[in-house]
């Protein structure tokens, strides 16, 4: 479904990614685990245009989209919530949901209606701060924002940037299960994560990321009982 | 065992949004403090108005026996309390040692004749400035970036500067607002181990966190907040006992047993 | 007393007149969210349009709207490239010196094509007195009046209200992340851009019958007031910066009967600067601000 | 372009024009340059000033005195120009006073308006016309004799010539017992007056004396918005065609003092005109003429060094000396380097100026 | 650009000392190589521009706050000399630090309560307050002659050689720039411009360690009027003759873009934008009408090309930090065209 075929990514002078290969097939969670100022977010970036590629090619079901813009990329099924929120600071909660709908423009009023439900059910704490202005929400609360606002396109991939990031354990947990029910429903997720053992252990599949280039692949399973990973990232 | 930094019947009122109600605190000085609770339980605000950005709606707080109630933040960070954000606030544009340099703005007294005159004040301050900074990105394990613009850090690092930006005053009580978010196990336990570390050179620090494992292995006390109230304050284990914690916080604790190993 | 009210009314119908430039403007930095300098010369050409339209198919006031509207639009697209579209995610003064160049280039071209002196611009509209008691509201004041009101509203539902409106402020907000909607930053920003000069236009060419001339210098003083009016009304919101328009206006001539003209932008400035003491974000205010 | 012109220089007077051509003020600007060019064609059409041809450089001072200062340093410097002609604004030809001393080169200015600008040197002189001749003889001849009104209401412009103008005025007020109920001022780039009306209104003055050039037509548009009908008379723009055109029917009956009158029956005032029309692409206003006329006092000047050697100080000394009846009315310079004049009394009837009372009224 | 700035500070900084004399000789053979009085008339102005602009970029380039109406500040210097000199009989040399000292008083009854206002705000204010000095200054016939302006203003004089001539004048204008470089200079590189830069990047912050921020914003909007307090008073004497209309908000404008288009934020900066503008303004002459209309263009191509002007840092605050990142796009075209 989406797949990155060496991709390098610079700042200025500094390499941020060398020749990175990955691909997520339909209907599986793929995750992207590593260290700090592995890479991880870049290439989230990379795939929705939001840094400029220096080499590479992205296909989303085999059609390039490396060279079209961000808004092209998310029309075209490609949801990404991006690290640090990213939210509206200056619309509502509920304005702010809206917006994500903006996307997917196949999306009819009752189609809306009821993805609002479903997350203000996944998100109990948003749906009483309906009214409020998105910046003045604590930490977590912007962190559910922004997953809920992802979740409103309803889009066929998902990519998500430490989704767990500020949240309290009880949360975490519903955030899993919910990717989890995400893939059920058909959908793909492609889940950046520092919680590597939980990532690992709902993922179909995962890659280790190092300084810019990827190390090891393979399914979950593997992963979590390779003993590098474990060293390096389950921290046991 | 003196009281260094204490809330008493501190409350935060957003309209009718109740996001500190009544809350006590007394933190000791010398120990590690945690703060948990649910997402918007008002763990931020708490620390906001402890360093003076927001200013209280009832109650006080007092920073070794002086009321700090009400002071500017610039005053109480004078006063020896330093702190962290949630959401990262670095001088992006700014190098990771320049950064650093700013937090010693307290401890130094060079004005704008020095400057021009190059007096022996300034000489001083710039000396000092440039050996500490230096030591204390050595201390953060920040060497490698210490030229980088803050800003083009990743997630991780850019916390870490933020600690060591908070260093620099050389507080005597340190707040960190969950400092291992965006860590993995491994950077979180480095963490943990430099957090108790600098315990014992005798910083006090309170914590807010959410990874459970850090909180529970580094904190001696830790205070529950939900919706703005202090529902459970003890020791961990007394903590993760608590079943009102338990279902408003930890859920079915898939996470908090990993703490248990 | 009789005095006084006639003194009200000019105070509102001018403030009117501000009002008119100032919901044009605080669309363009609604959208944008970087603030122009050039906003009184597009003015200008609103005006300038009409005039020549005027001059080609006699006194039809439809038509000279459509055609001032136009003529500002292209002229806001010209903006939108040359100070905006390089500079939407750069801060805003560079984007406001771009401004500050493309307001020289369009005057001092002005001068050169239209030539320096001012153009009559007579009895386009037959503009009646009505006597109302004892103050006097001529059929033009009439006019400003109710288009400012009625445009006020209509786009403060519009931009408040509806999908298009979140849109829009998406963009003025967080350009990365509204892309990340699918929202084509540029082009809404270059559409909503436009609506706002095509707005001044129509402003340029109602100030100009009102006071039944123009000049190619005439953009600088009215750009600046639109500026304050829609600061005072807290810069995005459409509807404020209508009622920041009226009420400068008012002060400004309630001021003028106490002592003389020429403190009129002392008047308009002080009370600007008053408010921003009480209010930093003038009538309107920064919600989603927190620590 | 001094250099090219090196072969013959010795036949050529080169005068330098500093004029805003740019700016606020580059209607003005625009006027001088074309007026001043139609003036050394027609002296060179007739075979230049004791068979010296002249010649113009126009310098674009774009209204900012730090550029006519630089401007009026390059041609002090530049020993080929022998005079300088303008600034337009009385602001910048005072900055350059100075300059224009130090280098001994004359500044005539056809507008600087200030009363305090041609006493600062020597070589500064302006022909705009003191305002302590034309203010007062307003208000004795035109509101109390030819009007035979008592109450009048001022709106003047907030600037040096305005403020000077209207202290002569009430001065001259005062000995013809004219008593002035309101008066109400305003600064450059004014747009509405409707406050202002509506307050000399409230003093319910018998004439209304607007002191402007530029806003003239404005407020009268404007006082005819208010539908107040009050006679309206206006000091500064004399016979300027503009006002007709910028007010209409409105400017009907509206009176002014003014230096000179362009005659339609007068064949080559006609002429001027068309051909200053064709030139600049709009009606000339009082600015051009006298900035045209200013050209031809230097010729004059020039012309009574006779066959002794052309200096920047004989042109000084001459000019000094200077009778001349130029298209602006009778010149004759005081010893400050400012001139008096005498006033004609015009109004408008049915769509034009016409003259209500000759140069002898004020006899 | 860069490489060749680079290269100049390195050369620089290797023998500080002798380039610095060496420039020191440079500057002061100038009216030498230049005996006409119009070409110096255009150094003098460049300098004057130099001491506006680099005041304004301590206030714009350094901290948070964005002053469009500095032109207001240069009135108030230049007033505060004429009047003193001309009322008090006081010595030019006095009355540039009193002159100076005054406005900067100014600039802390503006600061003061705009200390809350940010961004966009900040700036209207400061040009409102700009228009309001020079309206009063028109106003209040009085104190200021109103309209009818200030002649007459006696020139400075050095143990009796009078500064009358531009050539003159130089000098003094020389010494106010090299004075306001050396001690700006220093003030950035200290804790003092530390801080400035702190606020300018997250307030907040800033405040969490310890920086008052109302204090240093103030103390930096004093120091930044301070410089066009002595522009002013170096000024006056120097025209020997000022009204109103010397100090429109235009004139705001052109010393905001001088600062903008030579680099915001750095010393170098605002030296190069006033030199560049000044020399553009003054070669473009011979095209008369189109003057101005060519000048814009070149502005904006300017900002088109350097958006960070041309001394100005890349990655900087003041750049967005974005403008790398688009060059970079530009070379990999160019790499990917190859
Ligand atoms: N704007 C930028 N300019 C220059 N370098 C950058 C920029 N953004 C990121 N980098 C560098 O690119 C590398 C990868 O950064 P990235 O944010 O992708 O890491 P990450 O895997 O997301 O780390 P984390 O888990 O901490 O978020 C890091 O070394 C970082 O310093
Ligand atoms: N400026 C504000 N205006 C309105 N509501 C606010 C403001 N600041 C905080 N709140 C509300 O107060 C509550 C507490 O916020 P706070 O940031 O303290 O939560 P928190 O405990 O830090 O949560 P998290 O763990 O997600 O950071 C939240 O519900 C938030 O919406
Ligand atoms: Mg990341
Ligand atoms: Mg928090």
């Amino acid at each position: 479904m989406l797949k990155i075929e060496n991709l390098s990514v610079n700042y200025g002078y500094i390499s941020a990614l060398s020749g990175v290969s990955l691909h997520v097939t339909e209907g599986e969670i793929v995750t992207l685990i590593g260290g700090n100022g592995a890479g991880k977010t870049t290439t989230l970036m990379a795939v929705s245009a939001l840094v400029s590629k220096f080499s590479g090619s992205i296909l989303f079901k085999g059609e390039d989209i490396s060279k079209i813009s961000p808004d092209r990329i998310v029309r075209k099924g490609i949801c990404h919530v991006p690290e640090g929120r990213k939210i509206f600071p200056d619309l509502t909660v509920y304005e702010n949901l809206i917006a994500g709908t903006i996307g997917n423009p196949s999306l009819k009023k009752q189609d809306i209606d009821c993805l609002l439900e479903e997350n203000y059910r996944l998100f109990p704490k948003l749906k009483d701060r309906t009214k409020q202005y998105g910046g003045s929400l604590s930490g977590g609360e912007q962190q559910m924002l922004a997953i809920a606002r992802g979740l409103m396109m309803d889009p066929e991939i998902i990519m998500l940037d430490e989704p767990s990031l500020g949240l309290a354990p009880i949360i975490v947990e519903e955030i899993f299960e919910l990717i989890l029910k995400i893939r059920e429903e058909g959908k793909t997720v492609l889940l950046v994560e520092q919680n590597a053992s939980m990532a690992l252990s709902i993922a179909d599949r995962g890659y280790v990321l190092e300084t810019g280039s990827i190390t090891i692949e393979g399914t979950g399973k593997d992963l979590l009982s390779d003993q590098k990973v474990k060293k390096a990232y389950l921290g046991v | 065992m003196s009281i260094i930094l204490e809330a008493k019947k501190v409350s935060k009122y957003f309209g009718g949004l109740k996001a500190v109600d009544e809350v006590d605190m007394s933190i000791n000085s010398g120990e590690i403090f945690g703060i948990i609770g649910p997402n918007g339980a008002g763990k931020t605000t708490f620390f906001n108005m402890c360093s003076g950005v927001y200013s209280l709606t009832r109650g006080g707080i007092w920073l070794s026996n002086e009321n700090i109630t009400g002071m500017r933040s610039e005053r109480i960070a004078n006063k020896g309390l330093a702190r962290t954000f949630q959401n990262i606030q670095l001088f992006k544009f700014m190098s990771v040692m320049e950064n650093v340099k700013i937090g010693f703005h307290v401890h130094t007294k060079t004005n704008v004749l020095n400057a021009i005159l190059h007096t022996s004040t300034y000489r001083k301050d710039e000396q000092f400035v440039n050996r500490r900074a230096l030591e204390i990105v050595e201390q953060v394990g920040l060497s490698p970036y210490k030229d980088t613009m803050a800003g083009n850090l990743s997630y991780g690092i850019q916390r870490r500067v933020e600690i060591a930006r908070a260093l620099a005053l050389d507080p005597k009580v340190l707040l960190l607002d969950e400092p291992a978010a965006g860590m993995n196990p491994n950077e979180t336990r480095d963490l943990m181990l430099f957090i108790k570390k600098l315990n014992k050179d005798g910083y006090t620090i309170v914590v807010i966190e959410h990874d459970m494992k850090f909180v529970m292995n580094t904190c001696d006390r830790i205070l529950v907040l939900n919706f703005g109230k202090k529902i459970c304050e003890g020791n961990p284990d007394h903590v993760k006992n608590d079943p009102l914690v338990q279902e408003a916080y930890f859920g079915k604790g898939l996470l908090t047993k990993e703490a248990d190993t | 007393m009789e005095y006084f009210l006639n003194q009200l009314i000019n105070g509102i119908s001018q403030g009117a007149i501000y009002a008119l430039m100032a919901v044009g403007y605080s669309v363009v930095v609604g959208i944008t969210g970087l603030i122009t300098f050039a906003h009184g010369e597009v003015i200008m050409i609103g005006a300038f349009a009409s005039f020549y339209i005027f001059q080609i198919v006699g006194n039809n006031l439809i038509l000279g709207i459509v055609g001032s509207f136009a003529a500002s639009w292209l002229i806001g697209m010209f903006i939108y490239f040359v100070c905006y579209d390089h500079f939407l995610d750069a801060p805003f003064h560079i984007s406001l010196i771009c401004s500050i160049g493309v307001s020289m280039l369009i005057k001092n071209l002005g001068q050169i094509i239209f030539g320096p002196n001012q153009k009559p611009l007579l009895n386009v509209i037959d503009n009646k007195v009505f006597h109302i008691g004892i103050v006097k509201v001529s059929m033009i004041q009439i006019m400003i009046l109710t288009t400012v009101i009625i445009l006020a509203l209509l786009l403060n539902f519009f931009i408040k209200k509806t999908r298009w409106g979140i849109k829009l402020r998406t963009v003025s907000q967080d350009k990365k992340a509204a892309s990340l909607m699918g929202v084509n930053v540029r082009k809404t920003a270059l559409v909503g851009n436009c609506i706002g000069c095509g707005l001044a236009g129509v402003s340029g060419l109602l100030i100009s019958i009102y006071y039944q001339s123009m000049q190619v210098t005439m953009g600088g003083s009215l750009g600046m007031k639109a500026f304050s009016s829609s600061v005072l009304g807290g810069l995005t919101d459409t509807g404020f910066s209508a009622l920041g328009g009226v009420i400068i206006g008012i002060i400004e001539n309630l001021g003028i009967t106490f002592s003389s003209a020429s403190f009129r932008d002392v008047f308009a400035f002080g009370f600007l600067i008053l408010i921003l003491l009480i209010r930093p974000e003038g009538f309107g205010s920064k919600k989603g601000v927190r620590p | 372009d001094s250099d090219n012109k090196a072969g013959k220089g010795d036949n050529v007077v080169k005068l330098g024009l500093l004029a805003p051509l740019t700016g606020t003020n580059a209607e003005y600007g625009k006027g001088f340059e074309v007026a001043a060019e139609m003036a050394i064609e027609e002296i060179n059409n007739a075979g230049g000033v004791n068979g010296k041809k002249l010649e113009i450089e126009v310098a674009d001072s774009k209204g900012d005195q730090k550029e006519s200062s630089d401007l009026a340093r390059k041609f002090g410097d530049n020993d080929d120009i022998k005079a300088i002609i303008g600034d337009f604004a009385s602001g910048s030809c005072m900055a350059n006073a100075p300059i224009v001393d130090a280098a001994g080169i004359v500044q005539l200015s056809p507008t600087a308006s200030n009363p305090d600008y041609a006493s600062m040197s020597p070589y500064t002189f302006s022909i705009m016309g003191r305002q302590d001749g034309e203010a007062p003889f307003f208000a004795k001849y035109i509101v109390d004799k030819y009007l035979g009104k008592k109450k009048v209401g001022l709106i003047y412009i907030n600037s040096d010539w305005g403020v000077s103008s209207i202290e002569n005025f009430k001065m001259g007020a005062k000995e013809a017992g004219v008593e002035v109920v309101a008066e109400a001022d305003y600064v450059q780039d004014e747009k509405d007056f409707s406050s202002l009306i509506s307050k000399v209104q409230a003093a319910s003055p018998e004439v209304v004396i607007i002191f402007d050039q530029g806003a003239v037509s404005q407020i009268i548009n404007q006082i005819a918005q208010a539908d107040w009908n009050v006679q309206v008379t206006a000091l500064g723009p004399g016979t300027s065609q503009q006002i007709i055109d910028l007010a209409g029917e409105n400017a009907e009956g509206l009176i002014t003092s003014t230096p000179f009158f362009f005659d339609s029956e007068n064949r080559e005032q006609m002429d001027w005109k068309e051909t200053f029309i064709k030139k600049a692409g709009f009606e000339p206003t009082v600015h051009p003429v006298v900035a045209y006329d200013s050209v031809y006092l230097i010729a004059e000047a020039i012309k009574m060094i006779g066959d002794g050697e052309i200096t920047r100080d004989a042109i000084r000394d001459n000019l000094q000396k200077v009778k001349y009846e130029g298209l602006s009315g009778p010149i004759e310079f005081s010893e400050d380097g400012d001139i008096q004049r005498s006033y004609l009394i015009c109004a408008v009837e049915d769509g034009k100026f016409v003259i209500k009372e000759g140069y002898d009224y004020a006899g | 650009m860069n490489q060749l700035m680079n290269k100049v500070q390195k050369l620089w900084d290797e023998h500080k000392i002798v380039s610095m004399a060496v420039l020191f000789i440079l500057l002061l053979t100038v009216p030498s190589v230049f005996p006409k009085n119009y070409i110096m008339g255009i150094i003098c102005r460049i300098l004057l521009y130099i001491l506006l602009a680099g005041g304004l970029n301590v206030i714009n380039g350094y901290s948070s706050q964005f002053c469009i109406g500095y032109a207001g500040f240069f009135c108030i210097g230049a007033y505060a000399e004429a009047i003193l000199s001309l009322k008090a009989g006081m010595n030019f040399w006095i009355l540039l630090p009193i002159s100076g000292i005054i406005t900067a008083i100014f600039g802390l009854l503006i600061a003061l309560p705009t200390l809350r206002l940010s961004g966009k705000y900040l700036s209207i204010v400061t040009l409102g307050f700009s228009e309001i000095i020079r309206l009063t200054v028109l106003n209040w016939n009085g104190l200021t002659g109103g309209p009818m302006g200030i002649k007459g203003i006696a020139v400075p004089s050095l143990f009796g050689l009078e500064f009358k001539s531009a050539i003159q004048y130089y000098y003094i204008f020389l010494f106010l720039v090299i004075l306001f470089v050396f001690a700006t200079s220093r003030v950035i590189k200290s804790r003092i411009g530390r801080a400035w830069m702190s606020i300018r990047e997250d307030e907040l912050a800033a405040k969490s360690l310890g920086v008052e921020a109302s204090k240093y914003k103030a103390m930096n909007f004093m120091y930044g009027a301070f410089w066009a307090g002595i522009a002013g008073a170096a000024y006056a004497p120097y025209t020997r003759y000022i009204d109103p209309t010397f100090f429109t908000l235009d004139e705001g404008f052109n010393i905001l873009a001088m600062v903008i288009v030579g680099g915001m934020g750095t010393m170098v900066g605002p030296i190069a934008g006033s030199i560049v503008i000044n020399i553009v303004t003054e070669l473009l002459r011979p095209i008369s009408e189109y003057r101005m209309v060519v000048y814009a263009i070149l502005i904006i191509g300017m900002m088109w090309l350097r958006p960070q002007g041309l001394f100005g840092a890349t990655q900087s605050i003041l750049s967005g930090g974005k403008i790398m990142k688009k060059s970079d796009r530009g070379k990999k075209k160019g790499r990917e065209a190859a």
